[in-house]
């Protein structure tokens, strides 16, 4: 039966009927309809999940299934990475949509219409075997994105955070465009794994370095990668509550997800020989990303601009764990996705929980304000302990698999990397914990002027005096998500071979283009190693400790303290000055990277 | 023959692609790149494409003006609102 | 001829972002943005072309005939509604920002910083 | 980052973008001289495959399908993106009510009226035209869409658009643009049950002439409903938004 099709068509029905009818239809009707049509699509992407256990799902729509070995229509490629991911944002989203019933402002349906399609786009580019169609559904999950950036239209830095995420990304969509256009021109087709057999039979030239670099270039926009990065904690500190659990847990994970498919798909046979070249440029990347993430995300006052540079820096620990260029790595980075996925769309629910009751976003002006929220504190400090993956919790469990795959190519110097990234966000999250909820912590001398006081009260119904449950249920669910993903039996094990897959170019393109699909041999991933565990609770240890100086740290007594406190903070600054908020600063950025990273795989790949 | 005229319009193309960037003023770029559409249309045309031209007419030259030009028109009213009311811009 | 065709995608994708780099007004900056997206039609088309060929249209001419080629031509069709859809939602996201800034010049939105 | 150093920082990696796309285009082949496999096999079959005569639109319509299906969608959510971000917000709407929401503004003339009801016929037919011969000359649903939405929408300026606002027809608007959305989706479900896969063409091509194509005629028109749709309602949301600052300003 063809689950792929109907799992993107529900949601897409349910947008199109909610619409037609948008005047007449209740508000609770809207809500059910949101929440059951992002379920269905749930269970149908679980299936689709347990299909593609026995081998690459392939749908040619319409029927058009190749003619003379050359795909002439458009096909679904669905492996077990595809599908995990597609349920993961189906889960994701029915989150959303549960906790997004409590919203009500407008009369009109539009958020739930925006959700859903914006859930279909997600899906439909997890699943595509096709770059133009990944294209098609990347600007559909754009779009929608877009406006749900911009809902809360009453608060200025909303405005200015959809227009900075919309023109960026959609400079991005235009280099990914223009790089499927230069991959037609040589390989005269669309399919990722026709592309994938043309390009196979010659080394890459500059039209195949290049064609890679826009494609790639275009989708690391959406995954906020260093210098394509600014847009995304403008973006994501504004969005209601509902759409940051899909953006914080699960967009810019999209992002990287269509490299990586592109690259192991398509472009891999072409650069097999320069391999170690390109995983030098992407693990040094995704280590400035990581880098720069974390030391953002410790001087964010405002908690979900906190959150979204926490979003950068994991990205670019994915980015390491993608730029191995190994199954070991890919299974990593997925199982990692997975914990910290959950952990931050759960914090930006606790978040949201916080807005609710507490009326406010800033840390320093929140401090003790939380007191009476003993749930939402210990769910707030776990989210925390998860980013600094404490084991046995998901974050762990990837972390350590991440290890072992640099150790295996050599870049153990990126562990370090990845355990500075988790320390400096969990620990920013943890003295958030510590000054809303504890009062810890002296008392801000100047607390920061801001017009999100209050933030979503414009768009909110009902009293806040206590947490209504379709807030706090997804709260535990995600945040429990992310700690079970640590000691599910069997989950490294799957990861790995559904990496192993993912990362099989020839198998891929035997599936699609001879209809010969094989289930992954069962795969072994090995057990984390003593050390790890000791990495794991030091950091978090770490973590903690970092949140305690920030929190209690008595003025510095000597000289050389007060100067080197003043060295970094200057340094923290002049980063932070660099995050202006002017579009024009940004596409400039944009560009440079484009030509850096262009010029990096000039260098790595011929 | 097709070459030269190719060639003209891709020229004109080049040249109206700066003329829309270096108009600044709001009114008259939708002008410009209403033109701008049309070339783009008959470069299409020369390319052999006429669905993409067709596209490109209604699009470039009637669609997207005719909201830059309410956009542009609803930001003034709210302009000529601020300064009838004395706010600070 | 061929260096003519591809530079001049070359060239609209680099004064279009100029454009957007350097513009004192959101409207301004939106269209700038159509003249970027203009750079991926021309090249996509200028890829898909042959000399002499015919518009892959059969009503007046016989199946068989050298046509240039279609699929580039449907690939661009989805784009040009891309465009109008996305310059339809950044015009509504300018119109907001003036109402809540009073201002179109992207450098005074100044909402944002660090 | 001051206007100076962000141009300098842009124009350093122009030059270098221009390099890499000259590097690039190097590599492909002379300009008309593409020998690509996909399209010349699209080229060759669209005829034999569906009667149609339009390569392009059999292409757009059945080969690649889905990404019409993904496309059609943008147009859908960019309208309800558009509606979300331009929507009038609770203070708004309270200032709006005090002076005077709902009064009627400055009516069309009266010459302006008769031209727009004597063109709007003869732009209605080009627009069916245009729609329904999509899948063999040339157009199609979606610049036919385009042609009927502002017809449309220039017949309700004709009318006085306030008039139009009070009976509220933007909803049935509303309807016809989701509709046409969901139509093409419910054409690629009706494939599902009647054929075999999604999206399959499951109405005979026929022979020749306007019933060619199979279910091509009819994704042309609901193509076209939800392009004529969302225009409108594109266009009277931004006008919308003028008219109520007006009468604020009053």
């Amino acid at each position: 039966m063809d689950l792929a099709p109907l799992a993107l068509v529900v949601p897409l029905l349910a947008a199109a009927a909610l619409a037609a009818v948008a005047s007449h239809v209740r508000r609770a009707v809207a809500d059910v309809v949101t929440v059951l049509a992002a379920a269905a699509s749930t269970v149908l992407c679980a299936l689709l999940l347990a299909d593609a256990g026995s081998g690459t799902v392939v749908e040619w729509f319409g029927g058009w299934e190749p003619r003379d070995g050359v795909a002439i229509g458009i096909s679904f490629a669905v492996d077990e990475i595809g599908a995990a991911l597609a349920v993961f944002v189906a889960v994701l989203a029915t989150a959303a949509a549960i906790f997004s019933s409590r919203y009500l402002e407008a009369d009109e349906p539009y958020l739930h219409v925006l959700l859903l399609v914006f859930l279909a786009g997600m899906l439909g580019f997890c699943l595509a075997g096709d770059v133009f169609t990944m294209f098609v559904f990347f600007e559909l999950m754009s779009v929608a994105a877009f406006a749900l950036a911009g809902y809360k239209i009453d608060q200025s830095e909303a405005i200015e955070g959809s227009l900075n995420f919309a023109i960026t990304n959609t400079i991005g969509s235009f280099l990914l465009l223009s790089g499927i256009a230069l991959t037609y021109g040589r390989t005269g087709a669309l399919n990722l794994a026709q592309i994938g057999e043309a390009l196979a039979t010659q080394p890459a030239d500059g039209l195949v370095v290049v064609a890679f670099a826009l494609i790639a270039s275009g989708f690391l926009v959406k995954a906020a990668i260093v210098p394509f990065h600014f847009w995304l904690a403008d973006a994501y500190a504004v969005a209601l509550t509902p759409a940051c659990l899909l953006f914080g847990g699960a967009m810019s994970e999209l992002g990287l997800y269509g490299v990586g498919r592109t690259y192991f798909a398509a472009f891999s046979a072409a650069f097999e020989s320069h391999q170690a070249e390109l995983r030098a440029v992407l693990i040094g990347v995704g280590a400035l990303t990581a880098v720069v993430g974390a030391v953002m995300c410790v001087q964010q006052d405002h908690l979900k601009r906190m959150l979204a540079f926490a979003t950068v820096a994991y990205m670019g620990v994915f980015l390491i764990g993608m730029g191995t260029l190994s199954a070991e790595g890919v299974a990593g980075t997925a199982v990692y996705v997975l914990g910290d996925g959950c952990a931050k769309a759960g914090l930006f629910a606790c978040v949201g929980i916080v807005q609710h009751r507490c009326r406010g976003i800033s840390e320093l002006r929140l401090r003790g304000r939380g007191r009476d929220l003993a749930g939402t504190a210990a769910l707030f400090a776990l989210g925390g302990l998860l980013l600094a993956s404490l084991p046995p919790f998901g974050t762990f469990l990837g972390k350590s698999m991440l290890g072992a795959a640099l150790r295996a190519e050599g870049y153990g110097w990126a562990i370090a990397v990845i355990v500075l990234a988790s320390v400096l966000t969990g620990a920013a999250v943890l003295r958030a914990a510590g000054r809303v909820f504890g009062g810890w912590g002296a008392r801000p001398e100047h607390p920061p002027a801001t017009e999100e006081e209050g933030a979503e009260r414009e768009v909110e119904r009902g009293a806040a005096a206590r947490t209504p449950a379709v807030m706090w249920v997804p709260a535990v669910l995600l945040i429990a998500g992310g700690v079970a993903a640590g000691v599910w039996p069997g989950l490294a094990d799957a990861a790995l071979g559904a990496a192993e897959a993912f990362t099989d170019r020839a198998g891929y393109s035997a599936a699609v283009l001879e209809g010969a699909a094989v289930a992954p041999p069962p795969a072994h991933a090995s057990s984390p190693p003593w050390f790890d565990y000791l990495i794991g609770v030091g950091s978090a240890a770490c973590a903690l400790g970092v949140a305690a100086l920030a929190l209690f740290a008595p003025r510095p007594r000597s000289r050389a303290a007060a100067e080197l406190g003043a060295v970094v903070s200057r340094c923290g600054a002049g980063l932070r000055a660099l995050h202006s908020g002017r579009i024009g600063d940004y596409v400039a950025w944009l560009l440079a990277g484009f030509t850096a990273l262009g010029g990096l795989f000039g260098l790595a790949l011929t | 023959m097709t070459t030269a005229l190719q060639a003209t319009i891709l020229v004109l193309v080049a040249a109206g692609g700066l003329a829309v960037v270096v108009t600044r003023e709001p009114a008259k770029q939708a002008a410009v790149s209403s033109i701008f559409g049309l070339l783009l249309a008959a470069l299409f045309f020369s390319y052999q494409a006429p669905d993409v031209a067709l596209s490109q007419i209604v699009v470039g030259s009637v669609a997207v003006p005719a909201m830059i030009l309410l956009a542009l028109a609803k930001v003034r009213e709210g302009d000529r609102e601020r300064e009838g009311s004395g706010e600070e811009p | 001829m061929t260096a003519l065709a591809y530079g001049v995608a070359a060239w609209l994708l680099v004064v279009g972002i100029a454009g957007v780099v350097t513009s004192r007004n959101l409207i301004h900056l939106v269209v700038c943005m159509s003249v970027v997206q203009a750079s991926t039609y021309v090249l996509l088309l200028g890829i898909g072309y042959r000399s002499g060929a015919k518009a892959p249209v059969f009503a007046d001419i016989p199946t068989g005939t050298r046509v240039v080629d279609p699929v580039v031509q449907a690939l661009t069709l989805t784009d040009v509604v891309v465009e109008a859809t996305v310059i339809a939602l950044l015009l509504a996201i300018a119109v907001q920002a003036h109402k809540r800034f009073g201002t179109l010049d992207p450098d005074r939105l100044g909402a944002i910083r660090g | 980052m001051s206007r100076r150093a962000r141009f300098v920082l842009f124009a350093i990696s122009a030059v270098g973008a221009a390099g890499l796309l000259a590097w690039a285009f190097a590599g492909l082949p002379e300009f008309g001289d593409y020998q690509g496999r996909y399209g010349r096999i699209v080229a060759a079959s669209a005829v034999p495959d569906r009667s149609a005569t339009e390569a392009v639109a059999v292409t757009v319509f059945d080969y690649r399908a889905l990404d019409t299906l993904g496309e059609e969608f943008i147009l859908f959510v960019s309208v309800f993106g558009v509606l979300a971000l331009l929507r009038i917000h609770r203070g708004e709407r309270e200032r709006g009510r005090a002076v005077g929401e709902g009064r009627r503004g400055p009516g069309p003339s009266e010459s302006l009226r008769l031209a727009g009801r004597l063109l709007v016929a003869p732009v209605l037919l080009l627009g069916i035209y245009i729609v329904s011969h999509g899948h063999l000359t040339p157009g199609g649903g979606f610049q036919g869409g385009v042609v009927l939405g502002t017809a449309m929408f220039l017949l309700f300026l004709s009318a006085g658009y306030l008039a139009f606002k009070r009976v509220r027809p933007v909803s049935v608007v509303e309807a016809v643009e989701a509709g046409g959305a969901a139509g093409f989706a419910l054409i690629g479900v009706g494939g599902l049950l009647l054929g075999a896969v999604f999206l399959e063409n499951f109405i005979s091509p026929g022979k020749s002439g306007l019933l060619t194509g199979g279910t091509i005629p009819l994704s042309n028109a609901a193509v076209g409903l939800e392009v004529a749709g969302a225009l409108i309602m594109i266009l009277s949301e931004f006008l919308d938004q003028r008219l109520l600052v007006r009468e604020r300003s009053r």
